[in-house]
């Protein structure tokens, strides 16, 4: 079964189409990037997936549910979690706070009982707090789990948004130029952090991004957008040694 | 504490009238006049019992909370014999529960029935709605001949919805004919533009415009009607008479006809003659009929701490509501069991700018 | 040309700067690198007077930069770069590089210049009436420092502008730093691809929570072993 | 069915002159709505604050007109542009002395700021120039009637329109075509980056805030010509209106307040003059339709679309 | 530690209710309705503030449901025949006519009956953002307020009502408050709350953590209303009478007065500034008096108490950005290192 299939989709801004067509399948336990220039339409399609946006055109599937159209939360309670290109994180929370609340989604008791801390918000509650201090923990952020999250470096954003992405117990996880802002060595520490969670917590992981050390280094396969059309999707290997791609986006490899 | 006993000898000299008005706010315009009225009237009579008689004016802000706070504030911390007030009858409502059982309150242009309906603590000068309803009525009907009226009312104004259900009444009783009010129409507090009510109006064809409401919208509703050319005569209650109302009207408002409480030009009693004299020298302009009114309220409380000899609440209380043929500047008073004055009216007109005397009526 | 004595800075409690100093040369490229949160960023806004220092100098061409307001530093020939694009997201691409003159008074050499920049990112030529708001976001880095460019400084100042880029364009980038350095425009970078700053830097300096840890030439800090461990990863150890 | 008798009835009471009569009623005073919109949605536009001073500037508008006519005899044309520059000159020192010092804060503090302002400016007008209204003076070249057939026109009823168009175009053209235009529509998103760019934004807002008030000052005395009562509490209610025609238009947008403002007009005189029963929800009307639009169109007719890219 | 802090507070709680006792018993009625209004704009206050300061959601509805939960209160409560003494224009429908009963359910309907009408205008309206959702929850509550004036025959219109049975005590107003702080306390640290403030942070970001924005967002508003039901409806009882004009939008104001003052999304700082507001605003009518200085005698200017009170929010909101307490909210902790004058120890044990 796949774990995610985007049939064909489309969307259009006005007169300006951003993703034109556009399919691809994620197999479960999969690493795969999405590449491509500046503005080729890869964030638009994620935003499709995650219901940000709706598709002008085309279907998407989460293990055969289909998913066009649904709204941000309601598919992300189906499994599909994202962490976004301009971090999102909610700023003024502390990193505990941040992490819980992606918990929340799953909570059974309603307000009243949370309200009144009845048994069974009780038990959930202390649930929901040991899952999330140990995802904090796993990312290296425990020490600073009272701190608000807007205090932190970038880099620590960038995990704490991973955690908090986590948090919501997801099979496909989304990341967004996840290496962005962050220096090499820290981009390396990044990559392996990635490979660790998928092996994990199980995940298929689908990610955007512009550092080819990170996308060459550990995803099976990958796609290259290009105005809104995929030119060219293969291994590693084959994508860099694609003359469309080389033209289109890495340009002429030579030692950056 | 030492202060407080050396103050004490003098504190009984002294008699605190409280006056609650609206001093900022949507009713602060009203307020100021009542405020001008018992000012002079304690200018004029300073002393009772031999003591002197101190003015304490609080601030409702046009708010009922506010209201209610500024009445508990005279009751309790001034610890006032008797209040004063307030302009806009809602106002004078949140005074109610207050002073009930703790100090006589006389209102002076509160024509809301609730005011003083089960509380046998608050009295007014004036006369309520229904009397006046009635009077406006008689005079379309007997003096203008008029046979079809049209009503535009200030529908958020409880004094407007008042007067202009007395007056239908009223005129469909004298018409016989339960058509013969063509037309009820509304506007708000506070709204400008009326062409639209009135163009309804014009195509209903009535001998009468009856325009209970505020005098700002009033003066804007007739000079509207007559741009739009309705030459139907208008004809309202007691709050035509302001200044502003012929000052913004204008030409417009000429040959306006309305139901008030005294005339300048045909004092009924001597205290009306004081009364403009005084004001006239005081304020150098012609006083609204409120000013009046409020003046008599403060004569009133004085004639009763009198007739008591005391200034505590029952026998105060008590006196206020023996009032009987007492002569205001606004006319003789004599307060009924629900204790609002019973007294004549007076109908007036608008010319030349000026407010002019027409007709007094009894009440039946 | 650019003077720095030890500077402090403060965000509420906590000490974001605690004492730097440091220098740009007229003609030079410098640039800054350094951890997240070592507070590069930090010192490119107290330079334009976004940030109120607590204690130090800043020194521009002998003037001090830290008693004038944003506005007049910028006519003094400063421009930044900010961190995070912040593109006039209500303007068009045309607006935002028009604004970015808005201190020029010279409206031929304008046009010119915008063609320049047109040509320098053709893609910003295709946008040009798209709002700024809805472009991508290596579209918008892009814009960003067009608009830097149309203001014709004297002292560049770039936060992070290879941010998001694709690899293509991140070269291209750096092509158009060299570029401009070669027209007389001073420099000051950050990057967090360290490799390729110090590459085309005249001088750096590494910068570490609050506190500047080392200084040399590009080459120097290239060569340097504690550089390469915390910054260049693994690609320079090869 | 019920809709065909219920329209039969309004058609038997409404004659054609009646309709053009209300038609008129209402253009004047959409027209009046729309000018006194154009400030306000000026200075939200550039500084995406409420400025629920406005109303107040406006009120102070016309307390000068009537101090300067009344008590100093000053015709009325010199009249008119002395209180332009009085309330542009008031407009400026209000935003310099309760929204500069806030300039970084919360957004919802410079709101309270802005109620605290107008709350000032109301109860000194009532200190100062008592709480009785005035008339105010207009003079008979502006309110003279005329008529059209049957139906009759005041000279304001042209006059207004005419003031309120020039005014859109004059601004639209400050605002897109001007160097100080466009350092306003920076400003109204981003001040930092703004002065990154050179613009120096105290000015900039300054400006839009002493326009923003000369605005008003125009829409004050045109509403004091058609409504010739003054009084300090009196920009509540146009403050109010004309913010939600503004927003009806899109608030920010120029050219949408006076569409929301000509709606507003002539939606509630067309109330009023096909559903008589509904007089009293009169001033519900402006704020159905207010909601009616929103939720059919989130940000107003002509308001900019807020797409915020993820 | 943490034992320390429940003794203090119970000795606080116990004090109050001291305090309390001994105000009802000692105070004049003027102070005793002072101290009920503190009460009452506290619970407006809190019940804002979950809207505005927790959930971030501008609405300025507040006058609305709080006329609702007075008139649902007052036409529960009020005998038989008062009520037919105030419908003398038009007699009052007809079950309302007869039915009457005690306060309690009276005020609990009322709440609840503002929390239904908060649900239907929640569930459109929270569709809008920012100041479009402001300018639309308060034309609602004007609409609310235009339909109680023009319904003559269920709410007696312009004339308002009078001789609402004035129940409300400081132990009515007090207990709700207390009542209501908690069950705000309590709802804005569960899960709920943490919901809630994810949404004020960041919608988008919200939505993608599966927090449905529609539903926390009508819940929120729904809880305030009720609670601004309630706290109309405490209102009206203490007053005795009302009328719609008493629900303008100025009322709406002075609550978020309150909490921008006391500091948005800070629960101690709005019950701090409710007090402040409502006591201040009192203590400054001494300006509208004449002030005996002894030797010479300032006569009193009417409209300056309101001049000053103006010039002094302006100032405190000029200063205090941020209001009284931030988004912080009292901790004994806190007030011992602060009269320890120790600096508080980061990371300490919560
Ligand atoms: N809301 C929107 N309205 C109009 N155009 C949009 C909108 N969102 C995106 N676009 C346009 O769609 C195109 C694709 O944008 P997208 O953000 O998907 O690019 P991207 O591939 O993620 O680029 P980058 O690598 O720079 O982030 C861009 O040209 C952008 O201008
Ligand atoms: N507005 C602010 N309020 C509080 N602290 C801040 C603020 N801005 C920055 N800081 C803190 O100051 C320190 C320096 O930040 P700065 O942004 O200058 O770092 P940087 O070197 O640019 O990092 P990055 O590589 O992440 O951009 C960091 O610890 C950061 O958390
Ligand atoms: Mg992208
Ligand atoms: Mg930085």
């Amino acid at each position: 079964m796949k774990q995610l299939r985007i049939d064909n989709i489309t969307k259009q801004f006005g007169g300006l189409t951003a993703v034109k067509d556009f399919s691809l399948e994620l197999n479960n336990g999969e690493i795969i990037a999405l590449i491509g220039p500046n503005g080729a339409g890869k964030t638009t399609a994620f935003n499709m997936v995650t219901g940000v946006y709706r598709p002008t055109k085309g279907k998407i599937y989460f293990k055969d549910t289909d998913i066009t159209g649904l709204r941000p939360d309601q598919i992300t309670r189906l499994g599909i979690a994202r962490t976004f290109q301009n971090i999102r994180l909610f700023k003024d929370l502390s990193v505990l706070d941040n992490v819980l609340i992606a918990n929340h989604l799953h909570i059974k008791s309603n307000f009243i009982e949370a309200t009144f801390r009845l048994p069974r918000y009780w038990k959930e509650d202390r649930q929901m707090r040991e899952k999330s201090l140990s995802l904090i923990e796993k990312v290296g952020l425990i020490d600073l789990r009272n701190e608000k999250a807007s205090s932190l470096p970038y880099g620590m954003q960038r995990r704490l948004e991973i955690a908090r992405a986590l948090a919501t117990n997801p099979e496909v996880l989304l990341l967004d130029e996840p290496a962005a802002g962050m220096n090499p060595k820290e981009t390396e520490n990044l990559t392996e952090f990635i490979k660790q969670i998928r092996d994990e917590y199980n995940l298929s992981i689908f990610m955007i991004e512009h550092h080819m050390e990170v996308v060459m280094g550990i995803s099976e396969r990958i796609y290259v957008l290009d105005y809104g059309v995929i030119i060219a999707e293969g291994s590693p290997y084959e994508i860099q040694n694609n003359p469309r791609v080389i033209e289109a986006y890495l340009g002429v490899s030579e030692d950056a | 504490s030492t202060q407080q006993a050396a103050d004490a000898p003098k504190e009984d000299d002294v008699i605190k009238i409280g006056v609650f008005e609206p001093m900022t706010g949507a009713n602060a315009a009203g307020g100021a006049l009542e405020v001008e009225g018992a000012k002079l009237a304690n200018k004029l009579y300073p002393e009772v019992l031999g003591k002197k008689v101190e003015l304490v004016i609080v601030d409702n802000k046009s708010d009922k909370v506010e209201a209610a706070n500024a009445a508990a504030l005279l009751v309790e911390k001034e610890k006032v014999a008797a209040i004063i007030g307030s302009w806009g009858s809602s106002l004078s409502m949140a005074a109610g529960d207050i002073v009930r059982g703790r100090v006589p309150a006389v209102g002076a242009s509160c024509t809301n029935p609730l005011v003083t309906k089960g509380n046998d603590w608050y009295f007014r000068v004036c006369f309520i709605d229904p009397f006046q309803g009635k009077v406006m009525a008689n005079y379309a009907y007997s003096k203008l001949g008029a046979r079809k009226t049209a009503i535009i009312q200030e529908v958020s104004n409880d004094y407007a919805i008042g007067l202009a259900k007395f007056y239908t009444d009223a005129f469909k009783e004298l018409t016989g004919d339960d058509n013969s009010i063509v037309t009820v129409t509304n506007y708000n507090t506070g709204d400008l533009d009326f062409t639209a009510q009135l163009t309804n109006i014009k195509a209903t064809n009535p001998d009468v415009i009856f325009a209970p409401g505020n005098f700002t919208e009033s003066a804007l509703i007739i000079k509207q009607a007559r741009s739009l050319g309705i030459t139907t005569p208008f004809i309202g209650g007691d709050t035509f008479e302001t200044p502003e109302f012929v000052e913004i009207g204008g030409d417009a408002v000429e040959g306006a006809v309305f139901s008030t409480f005294f005339t300048s030009e045909k004092p009924i009693t001597k205290e009306s003659e004081k009364f403009l004299a005084e004001y006239r020298k005081e304020y150098n302009k012609e006083p609204a009929a409120v000013t009046a009114l409020a003046y008599d309220a403060y004569l009133v409380i004085l004639d009763a701490i009198e007739r008591a000899g005391t200034t505590d609440p029952v026998a105060l209380r008590d006196a206020i509501a023996q009032t009987q043929g007492f002569e205001g500047a606004a006319g003789i008073i004599s307060l009924d069991e629900n204790g609002d004055a019973v007294k004549n009216a007076v109908i007036k007109q608008v010319k030349d700018g000026q407010f002019v005397y027409l007709d007094t009526i009894e009440p039946k | 040309m650019l003077k720095i004595d030890s500077l402090v800075v403060s965000y509420g409690g906590i000490e974001a700067l605690k004492g730097i100093s440091l220098e740009v040369e007229a003609g030079k490229i410098v640039t800054l690198i350094g951890a997240n949160g070592a507070g590069k960023s930090t010192t490119l806004r107290s330079i334009v007077g976004l940030v109120k220092p607590k204690s130090g100098s800043i020194t521009y061409k002998g003037k001090n930069l830290l008693t004038e307001k944003t506005q007049n530093i910028v006519r003094n020939g400063i421009t930044l770069v900010p961190e995070g694009r912040r593109v006039f997201p209500n303007l068009t691409v045309l607006e935002n590089l028009k604004i970015g003159s808005f201190t020029r008074t010279d409206d031929t050499n304008i046009k010119q210049d915008l063609e320049w920049v047109y040509s320098l990112f053709p893609i910003l030529k295709e946008r040009s009436w798209q709002l700024a708001g809805t472009l991508s976001g290596g579209e918008q880095q892009m814009l960003a420092v067009g608009r830097a460019l149309m203001s014709r400084p004297q002292l560049l100042m770039m936060d992070e502008p290879s941010l998001g880029l694709a690899p293509l364009i991140v070269r291209g980038i750096f092509e158009i730093i060299k570029e401009i350095h070669r027209q007389g425009v001073t420099i000051l970078l950050i990057e967090q691809n360290a490799n390729a700053a110090l590459h085309i830097a005249d001088f750096g300096y590494v910068m570490e929570t609050g506190r500047i840890t080392l200084t040399g030439t590009g080459k120097e800090l290239l060569a340097n072993e504690e550089v390469k461990m915390a910054y260049l990863g693994k690609k320079a150890e090869k | 069915m019920a809709l065909k008798l219920f329209l039969q009835d309004i058609l038997d009471v409404m004659t054609p002159e009646m309709f053009l009569q209300h038609l008129t009623n209402g253009i004047s005073l959409g027209s009046l709505y729309a000018l006194v919109a154009i400030g306000y949605t000026m200075v939200y536009g550039i500084l995406r604050l409420i400025n629920f001073a406005h109303g107040d500037i406006f009120m102070m508008a016309t307390y000068f007109t009537f101090y300067s006519i009344v008590m100093f005899s000053i015709p009325w044309y010199v009249t008119f542009i002395l209180v332009i520059i009085m309330t542009g000159a008031l407009g400026m020192v209000v935003e310099a002395s309760a929204y500069r010092p806030l300039r970084d804060a919360p957004r919802i503090s410079i709101l309270i700021s802005a109620i605290g302002a107008s709350f000032l400016l109301e109860n000194l007008a009532i200190v100062i120039f008592g709480g009785r209204p005035k008339a105010f003076p207009a003079p008979e070249l502006f309110t003279k009637v005329f008529m059209v057939g049957s139906v009759s026109v005041q000279r304001l009823t042209i006059i207004i329109p005419v003031v309120a168009v020039v005014l859109l175009f004059a601004l639209l053209y400050l605002i897109n075509n001007t160097k100080s235009g466009m350092a306003m529509r920076a400003v109204s998103k981003d001040h930092e980056t703004a002065r990154l760019m050179g613009v120096d934004i105290d000015r900039t807002i300054s400006l839009t805030f002493g326009i923003g008030s000369m605005l008003a000052a125009v829409g004050g005395m045109m509403w004091g010509l058609k409504f010739p009562q003054i009084a300090p509490l009196m920009g509540v209610i146009p403050g109010l209106k004309c913010f939600i025609a503004a927003v009806v238009g899109g608030i920010g947008n120029i050219k949408g307040a006076v569409i929301g403002g000509f709606i507003l007009g002539i939606g509630e005189i067309m109330l009023v003059a096909l559903l008589p029963s509904l007089t009293g929800y009169r001033d519900a009307f402006a704020f159905i339709l207010l909601i009616m639009i929103l939720l059919f169109k989130p940000t107003g007719i002509m308001g900019e679309k807020i797409t915020e890219k993820v | 530690m943490k034992k320390r802090n429940i003794i203090l507070t119970l000795v606080a709680v116990l004090l109050a209710l001291l305090f309390l006792w001994f105000a009802k018993e000692n105070f004049d009625a003027y102070k005793v309705r002072i101290l009920n209004l503190c009460a009452i704009y506290t619970i407006l206050g809190l019940s804002m503030n979950l809207i505005n300061g927790f959930t971030g959601q501008f609405a300025l509805g507040h006058a609305g449901f709080m006329a609702i939960g007075a008139y649902t209160t007052a036409l529960l409560t009020m005998p038989v025949a008062v009520k037919q003494q105030n419908f003398f224009l038009a007699p009052i429908v007809e079950p309302l006519k007869d039915l009457t009963v005690p306060f309690f359910p009276a005020l609990l309907l009322g709440g609840i009956f503002a929390a239904v009408v908060g649900f239907l205008i929640g569930a459109p309206a929270l569709r809008l953002k920012g100041d479009y959702l402001a300018i639309a929850t308060l034309g609602f509550s004007e609409i609310i307020r235009i339909v109680i004036t023009n319904a003559q025959r269920v709410t007696n219109g312009a004339l308002g009502l009078k001789g609402i049975p004035n129940t409300t005590n400081l132990w009515w107003s007090y207990g709700t408050a207390v009542v209501t702080a908690v069950f705000i306390i309590l709802l804005i640290n569960s899960s709920y709350g943490r919901a809630f403030k994810a949404i004020r942070e960041d919608e988008i970001a919200a939505e993608s953590m599966g927090i449905s924005l529609f539903k926390h967002k009508v819940m929120a508003f729904t809880i305030g209303a009720f609670f601004a039901g309630v706290g109309g409806g405490l209102l009206g009882n203490l007053l005795g009478t009302i009328d719609p004009l008493m629900f303008r939008f100025f009322l709406t104001f002075n609550i978020l007065l309150i909490i921008v003052l006391g500091g948005m999304g800070s629960i101690t700082g709005t019950i701090i500034s409710a007090f402040i507001v409502t006591i201040g605003l009192e203590w400054l009518r001494f300006l509208d008096q004449s002030i005996n200085l002894g030797f010479v005698v300032i006569p009193g200017i009417s409209g300056l108490r309101m001049v000053v009170f103006s010039v002094l929010l302006m100032i405190v909101v000029l200063f205090f950005r941020h209001g009284i307490m931030g988004t912080n909210e009292f901790s004994w902790d806190k007030l011992i290192n602060r009269l320890n004058k120790r600096p508080l120890v980061k990371g300490g044990t919560k």
